[in-house]
């Protein structure tokens, strides 16, 4: 079971290295992750927004839909928690 | 209530209805079949209200928060979109009734926190069926996920076993499902399905790190859908679960997840891409599928509980809907799709008949179907009809989907795909005959509770149980006379463009 | 969890006083800086989630210096429950009454007609809004958390 | 060769990453103890979590908290600012993290309650007896 494990341990892992060979290297400013959609993050947050912490308007408002499922799946680890440990009778 | 967010409020009323649930605690009991019945009704009015809108004016993107694209959320409602929606509505509210009666049997002090688990999976399956962004197709995977190892682990016995091993399962799968959103980010700089469809054509000096994102993406959601090699947490967890929420995860989780297959395949990279670029990858999909269905049915011939026999035969289906989209020729697809919506049905038909008999029963041992034609009539019937329509027999949906696959992979030239499809057929064909030979000729065995000396011979499940399993059973025979308009009207423009 | 846990009164330290002075001093400037974390997630690092857990950490501090009961008194289970569900509601709710009030879900400047503030300034109150809420269930959910892991879902010792 | 290493050192943190990634991968399916196992799921949630933020780092670029008065009359130069869109997404991927490792410890409380161990070969042996 460990051999096999370990075999595909580092098969995953020469496969994601293989895919690292693209990436623009580390901190470019011009790599295409800066320059496509979060420019626009940066430079119209506080003008549409009027909130000057950039990720706090990313997270509450362009992405709202994303932040409102987070508190979701948070409130089922809750109701998981209290369903799986609190019984009454055991 | 304008017509413009009628899908957001089928999301929006079973979240609203679990939290109610959540506040009104253990002295809301009277309060939790209408909150539910309530709360997925009116989801179910929404969907098909979606549906019929996108049948007569088109697909139409929704942009959450009024941002554009690539900047803010945006749901994309087409055909296939709309199509999964109504399923997952209709599958939710049939299962319901069903669930919501044996979870007073089975969990009496914890149907509150059973339910409020129940709302939420069905919302964030809404989610999953309307998303069209990436990122946000993680989160709501993650929630589908988080809301299922709470339901299997209120199960009895080694559920909360079965519960661990799909948490480490479900996280690799989405481990890896974010790992390849993340190297399509740093390639692309966005998170919108549609943007990243538009980008990936363009990118062609990165081939290496594309094909790694494919990968990460694909396997991470065959862990989630239990394709063949990684489906080992599969059979304990559907096995162990309440028969109640068993009814609602076996039909649709699985399903909704091959849908999210297509969603990564064609709205994200697309036919060329998979099936011109890397040809070669397309024929060992289609031999590995075609080995997991040979597999999961022939594993399946040797279960001893009905309940564990039907999840490889889930197992054995995800085979049939992965190979068939691997096909990549048109009758292959329209096939897959439609299994997706007749698969749900069927397994929901055969999880209700297992709940009826597990409410009668007790267990679901060969040992103890003896007998059960004269006991429970209907539900047997209906049974019957479901297996018939999981071997393939005409007048029922089963055969429609399957002939569409089988067409795909003599089109496609895939000899190893159509053998394995007959082959599983004729295992199906042999476990359900089995099983009804037990239920008809068997006479029931001397200690199972059901042969109580006073009562009557006929004693047949609670209304509640056997109204939603005969419903299904008839659509069952309406869906499968009902494939031309559906094919034609809605799947033909699921397809992607050039098939 | 029973065999090896011994009761306060036969612990070598038993309740120490400093420990219970000190804590007594600084859980209320936790809450106080947590609040301040939510309300000024717009100017500095921060917001619902961040907040959240401070107010959370304030309980659980109580619940690890004293014991379980006490911070039990003073953030009572039904309490609880009913802050974990307000918090989730509050954000849906800002979500669907945005989308009742004609704008799209989750468009904060759909609430104009509530109260004629400007649609940016809308924004920027929708986003507190919606982190206040978020802080409430976060709160009260890694309370609950540690409540139950703590004491093994009988809620009565904890550690 | 030195192609390779050249590589190396223009991209060292996604190395790193990966390697931390891969030791809670292997944690995760080699190691039989569950609690082991939920270590594992940790340090590769943490890892891919890291790669996201090291993603959106840009060389000198300055934090994405700006002067309301100044970008309102100025505007701002987006190359001088951290990229922000990689910190939403892991504010949600630490949620989820923290989430699952709630479920799971709550449900190994469960098991080590039933089984009285954590070892999956004893607990399954418990199971066939």
């Amino acid at each position: 079971m460990k051999k096999r494990a370990l075999l595909s341990t580092l098969f995953t892992g020469a496969l994601l290295l293989y895919g690292t060979g693209d990436f623009p290297p580390w901190g470019d400013p011009n790599a295409p992750a800066a320059r496509h959609v979060s420019p626009l993050y940066i430079e119209k947050s506080v003008e549409d927004t009027h909130v000057p912490n950039i990720v706090t308007a990313v997270l509450a408002d362009y992405r709202g839909y994303d932040t409102m499922f987070e508190t979701i799946v948070i409130f089922c680890a809750g109701v998981v928690v209290v369903s799986a440990l609190r019984r009454p009778d055991a | 209530m304008s017509f413009l967010n009628l899908h957001m409020y089928a999301l929006a009323a079973p979240l609203v209805g679990a939290m109610l649930l959540f506040a009104a605690g253990r002295f809301g009991r009277r309060l939790v079949m209408p909150v539910v019945l309530a709360a997925l009704s009116l989801s179910l009015a929404a969907s098909v209200l979606v549906f019929l809108e996108v049948l007569t004016a088109g697909p139409f993107s929704y942009t959450v928060g009024n941002w554009e694209a690539p900047w803010g959320i945006e749901l994309v409602v087409d055909h296939l979109g709309a199509l999964v929606n109504l399923l997952i509505a209709s599958v939710a509210l049939t299962a319901c009734v069903s669930s919501l009666r044996r979870s007073s049997a089975e969990l009496p002090e914890r149907r509150h926190q059973f339910f409020t688990l129940y709302l939420i999976l069905i919302a964030g399956m809404h989610g999953l069926a309307l998303t069209g962004d990436a990122f946000n197709l993680y989160v709501l995977l993650e929630i589908t996920s988080i809301t299922t190892y709470g339901l299997i682990a209120l199960g009895k016995g080694r559920a909360p076993l079965s519960s661990f091993n799909y948490i480490v399962m479900g996280s690799i799968g989405a481990c890896f499902y974010l790992l390849g959103i993340g190297y399509l980010y740093i390639l692309t700089g966005t998170l919108n399905m549609a943007d990243l469809h538009r980008i990936i054509p363009l990118l062609d000096g990165r081939g290496a790190a594309l094909a790694t994102a494919f990968a990460f993406l694909m396997v991470g959601l065959w862990i989630k859908m239990a394709f063949f090699p990684l489906h080992v947490w599969l059979p304990n967890a559907y096995t162990d679960m309440p028969d109640g929420a068993a009814v609602l995860i076996a039909p649709l989780m699985t399903k909704v997840t091959v849908f999210l297959m297509i969603r990564v395949m064609f709205s994200i990279f697309s036919p060329v891409y998979e099936f011109i670029q890397h040809m070669a990858v397309q024929h060992i999909i289609v031999g590995v599928a075609s080995v997991g269905i040979v597999c999961a049915s022939a594993m399946a011939l040797g279960q001893k509980d009905l309940r564990r026999m039907l999840t490889y035969i889930i197992i054995a289906e995800v085979g049939y809907m992965v190979g068939g989209l691997w096909l990549a020729n048109a009758k292959g697809m329209t096939g897959a799709i439609l299994h997706i919506v007749n698969d749900a049905l069927m397994t929901l038909c055969l999880f209700l008949a297992a709940a009826a008999i597990a409410h009668r029963t007790g267990a679901l041992g060969f040992e103890r179907l003896g007998g059960l034609y004269r006991r429970m009539p209907l539900t047997m019937a209906a049974f019957t009809v479901g297996a018939l329509s999981m071997i393939g027999v005409p007048p029922t949906c089963g055969f429609f989907s399957k002939w569409y696959l089988l067409l795909g992979g003599i089109e496609a030239g895939q000899w190893l795909y159509v053998g394995a499809l007959i082959f599983s057929s004729l295992v199906n064909a042999v476990l359900f005959f089995r099983i009804i030979e037990i239920a008809y000729f068997r006479t029931p065995a001397e200690d199972s509770p059901v042969h109580e000396p006073g009562k009557g011979p006929r004693r047949e499940a609670p209304q509640a149980l056997l109204q939603p399993l005969v419903v299904t059973a008839a659509a069952l025979i309406g869906v499968g006379l009902a494939t031309g308009p559906l094919v034609e009207r809605v799947i033909r423009f699921a397809l992607p463009v050039g098939y | 969890m029973k065999e090896h846990y011994t009761l306060p009164q036969d612990r070598p330290i038993g309740p120490s006083l400093i420990i219970e002075l000190s804590c007594r001093i600084m859980i209320p400037f936790i809450q106080l800086f947590a609040l301040y974390v939510i309300a000024h997630g717009h100017y500095s690092p921060g917001g619902g989630f961040q907040g959240g857990v401070l107010l959370g950490a304030a309980y659980i501090l109580m619940a690890i210096a004293f014991d379980q009961k006490t911070s039990m008194r003073f953030f009572p289970l039904r309490v609880n429950t009913a802050l974990a569900g307000t918090g989730v509601l509050i954000y849906t709710g800002t979500g669907i009454a945005c989308a009742l009030l004609g704008g799209l879900f989750l468009d904060y400047s759909a609430l104009e007609p509530l109260f004629p503030l400007g649609p940016v300034e809308w924004r920027s109150m929708g986003i507190f809004i919606v982190e206040v809420g978020v802080g409430l269930a976060v709160m009260s959910i890694m309370v609950s958390l540690f409540w139950d892991l703590a004491s093994g879902g009988r809620l009565d010792r904890g550690l | 060769m030195d192609a390779m290493l050249q590589e190396i050192v223009a991209k060292y943190n996604y190395w790193i990453y990966v390697v931390l990634m891969m030791i809670g991968f292997y944690a995760m399916i080699g190691k039989s103890n569950l609690v082991k196992k939920l270590i594992g799921m940790n340090i590769f949630q943490t890892a891919i979590i890291l790669m996201f933020i090291s993603a959106g780092v840009k060389k000198g670029g300055g934090i994405p908290i700006l002067d309301k008065q100044a970008v309102l009359e100025r505007g701002v130069e987006a190359a001088s600012i951290v990229n922000p869109l990689p910190h939403v997404l892991m504010l949600t991927a630490i949620v989820v993290s923290v989430s699952v490792t709630g479920v799971a410890l709550a449900i190994l409380q469960r098991i080590h309650g039933l089984y009285g161990s954590l070892e999956e070969d004893e607990i399954l042996e418990k199971i066939d007896r």
